[in-house]
């Protein structure tokens, strides 16, 4: 029987700006993890009941840990922010689907943003062939050293222009049109829509990580739907980020105006 | 010491435990039974089902608020062909009672629910006139009594199960609602749904929900939901099944104090997926820490 | 960077900023007075005061519930008399505006309180037609829009100053309610007044408080509230003042946005007793934040 | 302007059984405490809001610290026995009007009763003349010792006579009658009441601590009352225990049924 579980802080700091990584000990949870998928972490504030979900940024199944890196955004994510060594953390997972990774790829395009950065980290870490990858920030970028570990076609693209090129990822993509068969994308919504838009164009097939507020985690509550197209008569249907996604095929989504 | 009886029974219906799940928060219980063992609950209450499968609300549909979740799913559903196709036989494997929980937005879609239902395998009816989240219909039919009336008798004429109606708590007066339905012949009543609310993003300056409003569930709302428990027990001679914001077996002993016969379990399984066993768990403990051999000396033993 | 306008205007009373007490909290603000300065407050609002003295419910009167408090006091107050002598020349002495919180169980109650005060220096009345917990008037004038427009055109047709009628949440149809108050005259609407709640004492199998049910009002209530007052804000033209579970400057800013002009801070007090003063601090910092000149450019500036 | 303020844990620990003794360091605020006096302490817990009373056992104002004496009954007491050294705990106070010491009396009679029995500590130290301590615990008595320091009649009952007496302070006092002007009583209401009657009977006059569940514990809100004579046409009004008490005249009680 699966269960909520507690993972051992062992590391918690800011990597940038607002941005901290944190090292959770899961002991065999590990083996269980996809890449792609998301863990639900649960806070120890009793007002706040909802778990905050999180991608897993790196799995090591040798040491028995996940790295989870996230950006302070709201009351839980500050609050995971003050977690020390030692402490417990309740968590749930690892949940939702995860990537799609296929033999017969051998170019993959990784574009990520923001917060939508750290799940591809452990793609780019198991992905055989080339990999090119596209990382767009807001102002401090982090994850880039270790991206590198796997790529050497790492481009970075900061709004202020501080770092990299300045603009979003689509200009950075535009400007350095990448080669592939393959696009694994995660961000916010609106940089979502644009990769599919982009990719459609230049006919490259993209997997995209949708990101909802959740409730259950497990796909029973329905609060975390996503459009999906259906073959059937209404078209699309509301499917589960946390349970059929959170990655769905580019094609599959229908975008809300 | 001899295990306490923690047997309960509703309009005839024997539950192995006053516990089940609250509609909505557990699906069919496919999902949560990969975390707990569903043949341990009184019972599951299953999502709302309609007559025709419904896509529920656009755009953000949950929001957390100070002790509370605010909700607009908006009773997506299936319908209620695929509902019996699928959901009846997956519980059926399990040693527990099913309660199906009955949408619609007319008189006519709780009718054809209900009729769908007549043959199959469950063990009671929950009709939820009383959802916030549904413009026609819904909530719309809960508070107002002579609607309730309408409905309850409507619906208990072609059911073959007995009726659970489970009744709003956005109305002046809830006893005055659950006489009504009691009087059209409902078998038993369930409360509360949720209490509508709203929150805000400041920075945006925009409601969270898609839908602005949604239904308040969770430990906010339950000095609210006993409140109506108690008075509703006090009203009415049929049994009465509480929920609102129960998320420990000490939550339910006040709900059954107050005078329910079953309680249910909701937003507590979003915060941990066992949350019904360990209520279940919880009941047992106080009532050996009680010296009680049986659950049903605690249903309305207030003093 | 110039200091934001924190001014606003309530039916011709202009405060120096929208945040007062919620009556009943704050007393008359003489305790609260060792803690912070009256003088930054926009109004105190005092205590209900009836005719005459008033002894309140016996028994327990105060409970801890998750995320929130529920009280029966039951309006225990001085009288209007003692209250003239003692409490108006107390508050005069700060820059700051009275409010004054009427309370009554029969319509001739509430109009003595206002024909006593007509004479008085204070700056507004707020007519307290929802208190849960008394059983005569109370909050059976604030539940019947019929008794609504009756009680509230009695008393403003004896009303010296502006009058603000204060309402219940346990109601139906809050817009109903509101407008009734409106079309009877009031000069502006105050809500929400408490949850009916109810907390067991599940050891001594007992209900918590000595007057069985209470007001439930703090965090736990705040969506409620803040759909109420947004709700209300859409239906009627008098300015409204918004309480409900407000502890910071973010929580006032929800309350603006959806409609109010006004803030009430109540339980959060007992939680700080500067949090008056925070709540202020809280919405200029947004102001500062947000690039706003005035706190008016927020109220019910909801995209 | 009086605040809030923080105080930090020097000690906590389980002096007898459910029992907690915690040493904070105030600092001045030590300065300004009266025997019979509380301070309200603020949970980290969010869920629990109000305030929890607790009465100042023992003032330092040499090291600016308070020793409490603290049940775990609840939810909020339960909190408080887990709090380590160096962890702040915000408080309010020194509240209430505290124990009137008169120094005509030459004979003082102190009757405690469970977790009525702490702030008779501070009493005991402060009192000249003769002392007779009387104190009823449940199961394991604690700070015996320390009375001990200030009065050689210190007698102890306990419900099941594991200790001292078997029996309740009543019991104690009519076995072993003290001869003395004032009585200071603390403990539960059953046991206020019951040493009501009795001084009454003696003759001898008494001071009562009183307890009343609070929320703004400074007067404002009217929660906290307790019934007390009025020489005026009503009887009795209710007053404030948080601000006019905790401490009254026996005469003045006025006790529900
Ligand atoms: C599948 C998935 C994977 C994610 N992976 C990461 C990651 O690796 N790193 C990272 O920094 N963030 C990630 N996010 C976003 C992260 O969940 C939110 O930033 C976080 O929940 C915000 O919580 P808060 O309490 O700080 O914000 P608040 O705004 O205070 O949260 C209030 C409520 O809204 C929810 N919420 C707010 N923003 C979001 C959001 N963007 N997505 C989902 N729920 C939200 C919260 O969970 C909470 O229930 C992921 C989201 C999803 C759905
Ligand atoms: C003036 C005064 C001085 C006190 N001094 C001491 C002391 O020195 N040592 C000690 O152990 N206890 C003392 N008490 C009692 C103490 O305040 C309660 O035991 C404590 O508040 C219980 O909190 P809880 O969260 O553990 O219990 P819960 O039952 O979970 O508390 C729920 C609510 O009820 C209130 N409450 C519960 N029991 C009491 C009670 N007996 N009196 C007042 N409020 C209560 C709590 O403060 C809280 O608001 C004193 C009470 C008063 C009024
Ligand atoms: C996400 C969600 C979905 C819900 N869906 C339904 C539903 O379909 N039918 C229904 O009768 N009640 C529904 N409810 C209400 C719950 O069954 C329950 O009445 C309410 O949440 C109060 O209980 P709780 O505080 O334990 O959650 C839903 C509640 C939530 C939180
Ligand atoms: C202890 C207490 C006493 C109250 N007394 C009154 C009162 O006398 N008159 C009144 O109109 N409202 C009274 N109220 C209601 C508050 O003014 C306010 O409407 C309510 O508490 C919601 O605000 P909050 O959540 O900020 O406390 C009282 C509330 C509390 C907690
Ligand atoms: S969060 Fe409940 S279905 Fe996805
Ligand atoms: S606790 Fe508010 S008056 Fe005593």
């Amino acid at each position: 029987m699966k269960s909520k579980t507690t993972g051992i802080v062992l590391e918690n700091h800011e990597i940038a700006k607002g941005i901290y990584q944190m090292k959770l000990a899961v002991g065999d949870t590990a083996k269980e993890a996809k890449v792609g998928q998301f863990i639900n972490l649960y806070l120890p504030r009793r007002d706040l009941l909802l778990p905050r979900p999180i991608s897993i940024s790196q799995i090591s199944i040798g040491e028995g840990t996940f790295k989870l890196v996230y950006g302070v955004v709201g009351k839980g994510t500050k609050e995971l922010s003050k977690m020390k060594e030692k402490e417990g953390i309740p968590f749930m997972g690892p949940l939702g689907n995860g990537f799609k990774v296929d033999e017969g790829v051998k170019n993959h395009i990784l574009i990520g943003g923001g917060i939508g950065v750290p799940p591809l980290l452990q793609l780019a870490s198991e992905l055989k062939g080339n990999i090119s990858v596209y990382l767009g920030f807001r102002e401090e970028p982090f994850l880039v050293e270790e991206f590198k570990k796997y790529s050497n076609q790492v481009l970075i693209a900061t709004e202020d222009g501080s770092y990299g090129a300045k603009g979003d990822v689509i200009k950075l993509l535009d400007e350095n049109p990448p080669e592939g068969e393959m696009v694994y994308s995660c961000g916010p919504k609106p940089m979502l829509k644009a990769v599919a838009d982009w990719s459609r164009a230049v006919d490259i097939n993209a997997q995209l990580s949708m990101e909802e507020r959740m409730a259950c985690g497990i796909g029973a509550c329905l609060v975390c739907t996503c459009k999906i197209k259906d073959e059937g008569l209404m078209k699309w249907q509301n499917k589960r980020v946390c349970k059929d996604g959170p990655v769905f095929l580019r094609d599959e989504v229908v975008w809300n105006d | 010491m001899i295990k306490p009886d923690l047997s309960v029974n509703i309009a005839g219906v024997q539950l192995k435990n006053p516990v089940m799940t609250a509609s909505g928060t557990f699906g069919s219980g496919r999902e949560y039974g990969e975390y707990l063992d569903l043949n341990q609950l009184g019972a599951v209450v299953t999502k709302g089902v309609a007559n025709i499968p419904w896509k529920g609300n656009d755009g953000v549909r949950v929001a957390e608020v100070y002790g509370g979740v605010l909700n607009s799913v908006g009773l997506q559903n299936p319908g209620i062909d695929e509902f019996i196709k699928k959901d009846i036989p997956f519980l059926r494997q399990y040693d527990t009672k099913i309660i199906v929980n009955i949408a619609g937005r007319t008189l006519e879609d709780y009718c054809q629910v209900v009729e769908a239902l007549s043959h199959e395998d469950i063990d009671m009816l929950e009709l939820n006139i009383s959802c916030p989240n549904v413009k026609e219909g819904g909530v719309a039919f809960g508070t107002n009594p002579q609607m309730v009336h309408q409905v309850t008798s409507e619906v208990k004429r072609r059911a073959k199960q007995p009726l659970i109606v489970k009744l709003s708590p956005n109305v002046t007066d809830i006893v005055e609602i659950a006489k009504a339905a009691e009087a059209a012949g409902a078998d038993a009543l369930s409360l509360i749904n949720t209490l509508l609310g709203m929150a805000i993003d400041i920075r945006k300056r925009k409601p969270i929900l898609g839908n602005v409003v949604g239904g308040l569930s969770g430990p906010a709302i339950k000095p609210v939901a006993l409140r109506m428990v108690y008075q509703v027990a006090r009203s009415v001679k049929v049994p009465i099944i509480g929920m609102g914001g129960i998320m420990s077996g000490e939550d339910a002993v006040e709900f059954l104090l107050a005078g329910a016969t079953g309680v249910a379990v909701g937003t507590a399984n979003f915060v941990n997926p066992a949350a019904t066993t360990s209520v279940i768990k919880g009941i047992e403990d106080y009532l050996i820490d009680q010296k009680e051999s049986s659950v049903n000396n605690l249903i309305g033993k207030l003093k």
